[in-house]
């Protein structure tokens, strides 16, 4: 008896992690997670009841959501085969960036923190205000310091919002630079 | 050494898709001069001179060397008159650049000193900023090309009904101090109403002891000091505070025959 | 053969439709549901198909979504009784309170036992009932006794919850005042 009331409890514990995952649009955190609940919750127990949750929704018949961890916790979102169903709902498609500002977001996103003097070296171009001005409306990048040199420059680097938006935990999950590098570029003397 | 350029430069340039006055523009320009009104196209085709000059390298095995300097620079000299309103900025990084590959071949073209033979290639500070350029490159078009939030990937969120837990706001010491302060400043209490400790211990009793006689009614005197566990200064301060409370008329302590016990109960309960 | 085109299964159809009902923060009408199937959907088959859907959700164990229709449309949403933990996950804060507050508070603190009349004396305006209100219900404040003149106004004091929120053991630990007198020397001469 006592058995079936834990399991019964339990359940409803997920069902509560269940309901605010799928209500929430931006992801929880742990901490987040255990506001929710009354009585004191245990980060373990938060981690195994969401581990149960993931394993629940992936063993449906034919899955529909899944439950992810990202950099800044936890959220449910649609499984990669149902994204050519959405797309059609908005068709209005989202402005893609520029090259410019994707240049500029992945020499932040591998070489940060960087300052857009180190940013203007590596493209060889000036930086267009208009491209940092994006990244950080999108919150993508942000100003995390100074560097102590004249003019203290500032030093950018990308955000938790950004791993969020690429589906990552950290930077460590970026693609690894080294996959582009082509062959060397010939020095015959 | 010009006709290697202009037999490369002549292959297709698939990665820009451009029209100038109604015609496509997707080969290189001989000697890769390009004509003033087609410059801003082919500047928006390139991110800039280290674009150029990979897309230049790769595409069409074109030693870095082997670009005519010195046509190249009279050039880009021309397109800086002709753009002093437009992209300015732009063509001044490839004027930089060119400047760069002039100082690199004259670099080159000294005879070098014996003892400085082991002399880094001047063209190893350029190979490494071009193969960094190209890891960039490639690094944003994975970023770009990956799956985002509102861009390939939905995020679950369900509506749900809006009920408000209210958190009361967060008071602290300062705050009450401040608007403690402010009554004084405006009231002009200062001189005449110093509250010290001692008084504070005093009024906190006589609050502690109203609320006892709102439950009990009637008290025995001796009962409101707790002997055993208080220290004299507070019992003090208890015996004070009954006092006040009677000076402002708040209770009554009565006695029925000397000796008898003492009773103390609040005004107007009977 | 188009891959996306060839959907038959039901079960795949309601898939869809739940997939992109949890991922709108709006509702979904009929319009934009049809939308989703590159082949012809009548409306009569996306009824049917939300019908069971909603059935499907009704018929779990314990149903933590619902999905119901709106003016505008169908929507998925938590069910009621789940609404308790969601505010406890973003509690609105309430604004600071008001000079009123504030100040009733501290002649209270300061002065205790004290009447409106005292209050209203020593501020130079009428007590605000709201304010005594909010005092109260805060449990910050209660009526300690009547002073036995005539009308026999309520005597009010801090409560120990008072001395608990403000983290003090009692009212001896208030700064008393002399000590503001030593803070108001002026900085400037």
């Amino acid at each position: 008896m006592n058995q079936t009331s834990n399991i019964s409890n339990i359940n409803e514990l997920k069902n509560v992690l269940e309901v605010a995952l799928l209500t929430s649009n931006t992801p929880l955190s742990l901490d987040d997670m255990t506001r929710l609940f009354s009585e004191r919750m245990e980060r373990a127990t938060l981690r195994m009841l969401l581990d149960e949750l993931k394993q629940d929704w992936a063993n449906r018949g034919s899955p529909t959501m899944e439950l992810v961890q990202v950099a800044s916790g936890y959220r449910f979102q649609a499984r990669a085969e149902y994204s050519v169903y959405l797309a059609r709902l908005n068709p209005e498609k989202q402005a893609k960036y520029s090259r410019a500002v994707m240049e500029t977001l992945a020499i932040i996103a591998y070489r940060q923190p960087v300052t857009r003097g180190d940013i203007e070296e590596i493209r060889g171009v000036a930086v267009n205000p208009n491209v940092m001005r994006q990244l950080q409306e999108r919150d993508w990048i942000d100003v995390v310091g100074q560097r102590d040199v004249p003019g203290r420059p500032s030093l950018y680097a990308t955000t938790k919002n950004f791993l969020d938006d690429l589906n990552l935990r950290s930077l460590a999950e970026l693609p690894p630079m080294e996959d582009f590098a082509q062959q060397e570029i010939p020095l015959d003397t | 050494m010009q006709a290697t350029i202009q037999a490369n430069s002549q292959a297709k340039l698939t990665t820009v898709d451009a029209k100038i006055r109604g015609e496509a523009f997707t080969t290189l320009p001989l000697d890769l001069y390009i004509p003033p009104d087609a410059l801003e196209v082919y500047l928006e085709a390139f991110e800039g001179p280290l674009d150029l000059l990979l897309y230049l390298i790769r595409k069409h095995n074109l030693d870095i060397l082997d670009i005519p300097m010195a046509d190249l620079t009279r050039q880009y000299m021309q397109y800086v008159e002709k753009m002093q309103a437009i992209k300015l900025e732009l063509a001044g990084d490839y004027l930089l650049m060119s400047a760069m590959l002039i100082e690199i071949k004259s670099r080159m073209l000294l005879p070098k000193p014996a003892e400085i033979e082991s002399e880094d290639d001047p063209r190893a500070e350029l190979v490494r900023r071009l193969m960094e350029y190209e890891a960039i490159k490639l690094a944003a078009q994975r970023l770009d090309e990956m799956p985002k939030v509102d861009d390939g990937i939905s995020v679950a969120s369900a509506y749900y009904q809006h009920i408000s837990e209210v958190k009361p706001p967060e008071v602290d010491l300062n705050d009450l101090i401040e608007a403690w302060r402010n009554v004084l400043k405006r009231a002009k209490l200062h001189t005449h109403h110093k509250v010290s400790r001692a008084e504070l211990s005093v009024r906190e009793h006589m609050s502690i002891i109203l609320r006892r006689l709102k439950s009990d009614h009637l008290v025995e005197f001796s009962d409101l000091f707790d002997v055993v566990n208080e220290g004299l200064p507070k019992l003090v301060v208890c015996f004070l505070a009954i006092l006040e409370l009677a000076r402002e008329g708040l209770l009554r302590i009565t006695q029925q025959a000397p000796f008898s016990p003492i009773y103390v109960q609040l005004y107007g309960h009977d």
